[in-house]
C-alpha cells in the first residue's frame, strides 16, 4: 500500500463525487426557474440512490470478474470480500469508491434530457434499475474483466469517455424520445451564475475523473492532469470563438459548455495522450460539440433532448474515443500507439467499443424506460398540469427561491 | 390628485427618480417589470449556448407616482426629458400613463387629501 | 383609453401574451405577484422538510396594458380564452379588471392619445 | 368598484393580508417595489464594504385589492390598523391610494359586477 | 513523518474547513430572505473567531495534556511548542490544525437555533467563550487525554459524536431557549438551491471529517470514507421514502436534511463499524431525524430551536454514539467490539459520554448565554424593530440580493 | 518522486485553480445585477485563455532559465521536454501545472478594476498579452532563476506575493485609469451571498497557494498552512471590528475583503514566518486595507478602481513583501532571518523587487492597454448605450437571472 496513492485518490474520489452537484447546478441553472429544485435533485438524489445500489450489489456485478466476459458475480455483494486493508497499489475498497462516484454522476447525466417533466418517483426506479442493467455491465466490459477491455488491438477507455459518456449519451436520446417534448420550454436559462457555478465544480472535479482513473499518484495522474485542463480549455476558447462569429456574443452557458465538451472528449485519452493530443482533441470537441448544438440536430428529428445530452456527451465521447485511437501515444500505452502512430489496433478496437455501448445501452435504456412508461401507477410523465404549474411545487412541495414581501 | 404609471428603460431609473424629486415629487414607488411595445425585443442565447433566440419583452421599470393635478405637466415633463434616449422616434424609451386617484391616506397620521402627496 | 389589469396563473403568461397580441394589443406590461382569491393555496414544506405547511397566497403573474376603449370586450376575451384552464368555475384562473386612463404619452416622441397605444 | 393599492412595509405584509382578510376581504394581491417617501432612505455597505452610503428609496410592499365600494372604509381601517408601526408620525408606515375601478371579471367563470370580489 | 499522511491530512483539514461555509449556505437557504447575510456571517465569522481561539489558546487546553482529565495546559499557548516537522505519523502542528477546523464548525452549528434573531456582536464573545469553556474541555476530556476517553470500557468516538454534535445539539437547546421565539418564522425556505448546495458541501467535507480522523491515508480512513457515504446515502432515501409517504411529495429540504442526519450519526462510528454497520447507522438516523423534525418536538415544547439543531445533530449525534457501541466491529477497534459482538463496554461508556456531555454542555451553554444576556449593551436578542425589519439590512447594512431597477 | 508530495500537490494546483472561479463569484456578487455574467466570464476565460499560453509558450518563457536573468527561452514550447515522470520531488509538469494556476489568477485579479464596462474581446486579447509580456517576465525574474531571485540579501516571495498580487495591482490602477469612470457605479452589491461564496472558495483555495509552494507535503507545507489560515482569521476580525467602531455595522463584503486581504498579505512570507509572525502579518493586512478601503484613496485621485483591486492586492502585497522582510524566522528560510532577526536583508531585497514590479507592470500594463485602446475595431471600453443596458446581454446575449412570469 503507498500511501501517496491512497491520499491521491481519497481526494479523487471525492473530486468526482463533487462533480454530481456540479451538475445539479450547471443543469439547474439551464432550466426554468419553476424547475430548478427539481432538477437539482434528479442529479443530487443520485448520489443516494445509486451509492445504494453500488454497495449491494453493483460493485459486484461490474467487478467481481468471474471471467465470463459478460457481467460481474455476486461475491462482492454488499461490499463484502472487498479489502480495506489490501489491493494493488490501493486498498480494493477505496478502488469500489472510486468507482461508485462514476456509477452515480453517470445517471444523472441522462437526465439533462427529461428536466421539466420526468416523473420523480419514476425516475427514483429508473436509477435503480439502469445503474444495475446497464451501467453495470458496460462498466464490466470494460473495465471489470470483461470482453471489451479483451478485444484484440486493445479499446482504450482511460476514464469513461464510453463506459460514462456514450452510455449516458445514447441512454438520454432514448429518454427524451419516450417522454415527449417539454410543453413550454421558455426562452433562456433561468440563471447563468449557477451554470457557471456547475462548470467550475465539473472542471475541478473531472481532475479526479481523469487523473484518479490511473489509480495512483504518478507521472502518468500529471500527463492526464495537465491532457484535461489543456482539452477544457481549448474547447471552451473554440467555443467563445465561434459564438463570436455566429452571434457576434459570446455565451457564458455556451463557453461552461465547451469546457464540458472538452472534458468529455479528453476522458477516454487522459492518461494515453500527450499534451499536444489533448490540445487537438479539444479542439475537435469545441468544434463537433457547438455545431451539434447550433444546428439542434436532435431537435429537428423531434427528439427534445433539452439540456443537449446527446450532442455534449454523446458526440463528445464518440469524439474522444475515437480521437483516442488517433492520437494515443505509444510511451504512454505500452503499445503501438495510435493512428499516427501508423497504428489502427486502438481505433478499431475503440469504434466497436463506441458501436455496442450505443446499441446496448440505447435498446436497454429504450425497454426500462418503455416498460416504466406502462406500469400502472408510474409513467414517465407528469400531468400536463402539474407540468405547467411546475415541477418544483407539484412533485417537491417547494419553490426554489422565495421572495415576495411577506415571505 | 392623478396617477402617474412611467414604463421606462431600467438603465434609466436612477435618472428619472432623481428627475422627479427636481421637479417636486415628494413620494413614488418603483418595480422591475417585463414589457413589449413597438420594440422588437432582443436577440438572447437558448438552451446549452449555440445559437440565439428572439426574446419579445423586454426588462423595463414602472414607476408609479401620485400626485396633486397642478403638478401633472412638470412631472411628465420630468419623465420624458429623464427616459428619452436619443433622436426623436427612438422606440423602447417608454410609455406614461395618468388615471385619477380618488383619495389618498397617509398610514402614519391618518390624514387624507393632496397634503399626503406633497 | 383604458386599463385592463388581468390577474393570471404564472404558467399562462406566455399563452395569455400571444392571445393579446393575436387581439391587437400594440403593447403590454406583466410582473410577478402573489395573490389570494378564492383559492385555497397550497402545502409547501416548511423547516427542514418534515412536514407541510399551508400558504395562502400563490405565484400569479399581472398583465397590464393600456387600449383603446373600443378594444375592450376583445381583449377580455383573449385573456379569458386564454388563461381559462378548465371546466367553468375552476377557481384560481385569475381576475381582469378594467379602470379608466386619461392620458397616455409616448416618451420617445411626446405624442398622447389613442396611437399611443395603438 | 374600488381599487385600493397600499404601499406599506415588507414585514408588515402578512400583518396587513390577515387584517384584510378579517375585514372581509375575498381577494388581494400584492408585490415588492422600492419606494421612497418622506421616509429618509437607509445606510447600506457600498463596493468592497468599508463605508455607507446612502440608499434614498427602500424596500416596500404594494398591495393591491378590489373592493366593493362600501368596503371602502373598513378596509382603510383594517390597513392602517395593521401597518401602522408607532406613534402617530412616524413615517415610512405606507400610503394609500383610492382609484375607481369600472368593471371585473372573474377568468374562470366569466361573471362580472361585484360578486367577483365579494 | 509519511509525505502520503500529510498529504492527505492536509486535504482532510481543507474538507473540513469547507464544511463551515457549507453550514453557512445550507442554514442561510432555510431561513427567510431578510436573513440571509445574517445566517451566512454566525457561521462564516467562526471560521475567523474561533480560529483565533484555537491558536491562541485554545488547542493549548484541548491538547496540551496535563495529566488532570479535566482540562488541558498552557504550553501549547500561541502554538508554540507544536512541532511543525515532528509527531505521530503527521507533523503535530497539522494535527493542531486539523482539530482546528473542528473548533469552527461545532460553534457554528450552534447557530441554526437562534438565527434571525441573535445580536451579532453578543455572538462574537459568544464564540470565544464557548470554545473556551465548552469545547475545549469536552474535547480534551474526549480525545486530549482526558477522562471520556479513559473510560473502562473504552468510550468511542472516532470523528466527533459527541465532541462535535451532542455538544452543539444540546447548546443550541439552551440558545433557542434563551433567545426565544422568532417573532415571524414565515412559513418556506428562501432559496432551496442554497440548502443543497450547502448539502453538497457538508457531504463531501465530512470525509474530511471522518475519514481524516485516521490521521493517515490507510486502510481504516478508506473504510471510514465509504461508511460515511453509505450512512449518508441511506439517511437521504430513507428521508426520501419517508417524505414521500407522508406528504405524497419529496422535499429537497429532507432529503438535504436525512443527508446530515446520516452523517452525524455516522460520525463516531465512522472507522470502527464495517459497511453494512454504516448502512445501519444511516437507517436509524434517517428514521429518527425524520420523525424529529416531523413531530417538531422542541416546538410543542415552546422552544424554536428554528432549523432543528437538537433534531438533527443532538438526536443524530446520541444515536450515533449509541449505535457505535452497538454496531462497532472488533477487528477495527482491536477491542472485542460492539453490542452485536456481545460486548457492552462501549455502549456503556458511550452512554456515559453522551449523558456527561448533555450535562456538561446545556448547563455551561445555559450560563454563558444567561449571562450574555444579562450584561448591559450586550443581551441576546436584537430589537423588534430591527427583528421586523430583518437582520441583515440592521446589523450588517447590506442586503442578500439587490434587484430592483434602479439597483 | 514521492507519491505523497506528488499527491499533494496534484490537490493543490486543484485548489489554486478552483480560485478563480472562487473570485469570479467574489467579484460577480459586488457588481450590478445586469453585470454578473460579464464579471464571471472575465476570470472564468481566463481558466481557457492562460492555460492556452501557458501551455503554448508561457511557462517556457517563465521557467526555460537560460541564465540571462530576464526572460526564459523556448525549449519549454508546447510543454515539451518538460517531464511527466522526472523532477525535484514532483514530477516538472506537476510544477508546470501548478505554475499555470497562477498564470490563470493573475490576469483575473486585474478585471476587478474595470468591470461593468470592459470590451470582452479586446480583453482576450489583453489576456494573451499581459500573461505573455508581464506575468512571464515578472514570474520569471522571482521563481525561474531570474534578477530578482538572485538579489544579494535575498528576495522571499514564497508564493506570490510580488508575482502575484502587487503585479495584478498595479496593473488595476493602468486599468482603470485608461478604460474610465463607470457611469452609473450604483449603491450596493447586488448578491452578498455570491460574496460569501467567493470568499470561501478564495480562503480555501489559498491554502493550495501558500502550502503549495512548498511543492512537497512536508512540515513547510504545513507550517504555511497554519500561517495562512491565520492570517485570513486575524484579518477578517480585525476588518469586523473596524467596521463595528467607524459604522455600527458588520459588513460582510467588509469581512470577506478582509479575509482576502489576509491571504494576499501572508502569501510571501507564508512559509517563512511563524505562527505569530502570520498573526502579525494579518493584523497589518487587516488594518491597512480596511483604511484604503474606507478612504476610497483611489477614487479620490479619479481613478474607478471598481472593485479595489489595488487596495487589496496591491496595498496587502506590498504590505506581506516588507512583512516577510520583518519577521521572516530563520529556522525556516535557512538565513539570518527578518528584521526581527536583525537582518535588513530579505527587507531591502524585498523592497526592490516591490519597487521594480510597480514599475515594470504598470508601465508596461499600461502600454499594452493604450495600444489595445487605439487599435480600430478594439478600444477597451464598451459603448455608454451597452453600459447602461448592461455588458451581460449586451456582450454575451445573457441575463444572470430570469425571473418573470414568462421566464
Ligand atoms: N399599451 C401599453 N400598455 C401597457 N404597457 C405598455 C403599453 N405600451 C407600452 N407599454 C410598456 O412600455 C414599455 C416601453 O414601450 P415602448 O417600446 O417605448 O413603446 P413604444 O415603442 O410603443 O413607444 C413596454 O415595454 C411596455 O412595458
Ligand atoms: N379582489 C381582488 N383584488 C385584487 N386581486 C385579486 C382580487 N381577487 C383576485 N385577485 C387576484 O387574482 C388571483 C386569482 O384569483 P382567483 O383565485 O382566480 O379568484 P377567484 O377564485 O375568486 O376567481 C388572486 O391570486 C389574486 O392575485
Ligand atoms: N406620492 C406617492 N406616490 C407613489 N408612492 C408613494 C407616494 N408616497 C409614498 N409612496 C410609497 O409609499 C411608501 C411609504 O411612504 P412613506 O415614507 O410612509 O410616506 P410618508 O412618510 O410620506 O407618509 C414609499 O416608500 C413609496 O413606496
Amino acid at each position: 500500500m503507498d500511501t501517496g496513492s491512497i491520499a491521491w485518490m481519497l481526494t479523487a474520489t471525492l473530486l468526482v463525487l463533487f462533480m454530481t452537484p456540479g451538475l445539479a447546478f450547471f443543469y439547474g441553472g439551464l432550466v426554468r426557474g419553476r424547475n430548478v429544485v427539481s432538477t437539482l435533485m434528479y442529479s443530487f438524489i443520485a448520489m443516494g440512490v445509486a451509492s445504494i445500489v453500488w454497495v449491494l450489489w453493483g460493485y459486484s456485478l461490474a467487478f467481481n470478474d468471474t471471467g465470463n466476459g459478460i457481467v460481474g458475480g455476486l461475491e462482492f455483494i454488499g461490499l463484502s470480500n472487498v479489502s480495506y486493508t489490501e489491493g494493488d497499489g490501493i486498498p480494493d475498497l477505496l478502488f469500489a469508491a472510486f468507482q461508485m462516484t462514476f456509477a452515480i454522476i453517470t445517471p444523472a447525466l441522462i437526465t439533462g434530457a427529461f428536466v421539466e417533466r420526468f416523473k420523480f418517483t419514476t425516475y427514483l426506479i429508473f436509477l435503480v434499475l439502469w445503474v444495475t442493467l446497464v451501467y453495470a455491465p458496460v462498466c464490466h466490459w470494460v473495465w471489470g474483466g470483461g470482453w471489451i477491455g479483451g478485444l484484440d488491438g486493445g479499446a482504450l477507455d482511460f476514464a469513461g469517455g464510453t463506459v460514462v459518456h456514450i452510455n449516458a449519451g445514447i441512454a438520454a436520446v432514448a429518454a427524451a424520445y419516450l417522454v415527449g417534448k417539454r410543453r413550454n420550454p421558455g426562452v433562456e436559462p433561468h440563471n447563468v451564475p449557477f451554470v457557471v457555478l456547475g462548470a467550475a465544480i465539473l472542471w475541478i472535479g473531472w481532475f479526479g475523473f481523469n487523473a484518479g482513473s490511473q489509480l495512483a499518484a504518478d507521472g502518468v495522474a500529471v500527463q492526464a492532469f495537465v491532457n484535461t485542463n489543456t482539452a477544457a480549455a481549448v474547447a471552451a476558447v473554440v467555443w467563445a470563438l465561434l459564438s463570436f462569429i455566429h452571434t457576434g456574443r459570446i455565451s457564458a452557458v455556451g463557453v461552461a459548455t465547451g469546457v464540458v465538451a472538452g472534458l468529455v472528449a479528453v476522458t477516454p485519452a487522459a492518461g494515453w495522450v500527450g499534451t499536444m493530443g489533448s490540445f487537438a482533441i479539444g479542439l475537435g470537441a469545441g468544434i463537433i460539440c457547438h455545431y451539434a448544438v447550433h444546428f439542434e440536430i436532435l431537435h429537428k428529428l423531434g427528439i427534445d433532448d433539452s439540456l443537449e445530452v446527446f450532442a455534449v456527451h454523446g458526440l463528445g465521447g464518440i469524439w474522444g474515443a475515437l480521437a483516442t485511437g488517433i492520437f494515443a501515444w505509444g510511451a504512454l500505452t505500452d503499445t503501438a500507439g495510435g493512428l499516427v502512430n501508423g497504428n489502427a489496433g486502438h481505433f478499431v478496437a475503440n469504434l466497436i467499443a463506441v458501436v455496442v455501448t450505443l446499441l446496448y445501452s440505447g435498446i436497454v435504456s429504450f425497454v426500462i424506460l418503455f416498460v416504466l412508461d406502462k406500469i400502472p401507477g408510474l409513467g414517465l410523465r407528469i400531468s400536463a398540469g402539474d407540468e405547467d404549474i411546475g415541477i418544483d411545487i407539484t412533485a417537491h412541495g417547494e419553490r426554489g427561491t422565495v421572495a415576495d414581501g411577506a415571505d | 390628485m392623478l396617477k402617474i404609471e412611467a414604463v421606462v428603460r431600467p438603465e434609466r431609473t436612477s435618472t428619472v427618480l432623481e428627475a422627479l424629486t427636481a421637479a417636486g415629487v415628494k413620494g413614488y414607488s418603483y418595480w422591475n417589470i417585463t414589457g413589449k411595445g413597438q420594440q422588437e425585443g432582443v436577440e438572447v442565447f437558448t438552451g446549452r449556448g449555440g445559437h440565439l433566440s428572439h426574446r419579445v419583452a423586454l426588462p423595463k421599470t414602472m414607476i408609479m407616482t401620485v400626485i396633486p393635478d397642478e403638478m401633472k405637466d412638470a412631472v411628465i415633463e420630468a419623465i420624458i426629458g429623464s427616459a428619452r434616449t436619443g433622436e426623436e422616434g427612438a422606440i423602447g424609451d417608454g410609455k406614461i400613463f395618468v388615471s385619477q386617484i380618488d383619495d389618498a391616506t397617509r398610514v402614519s397620521t391618518g390624514e387624507t387629501g393632496d397634503s399626503t402627496v406633497m
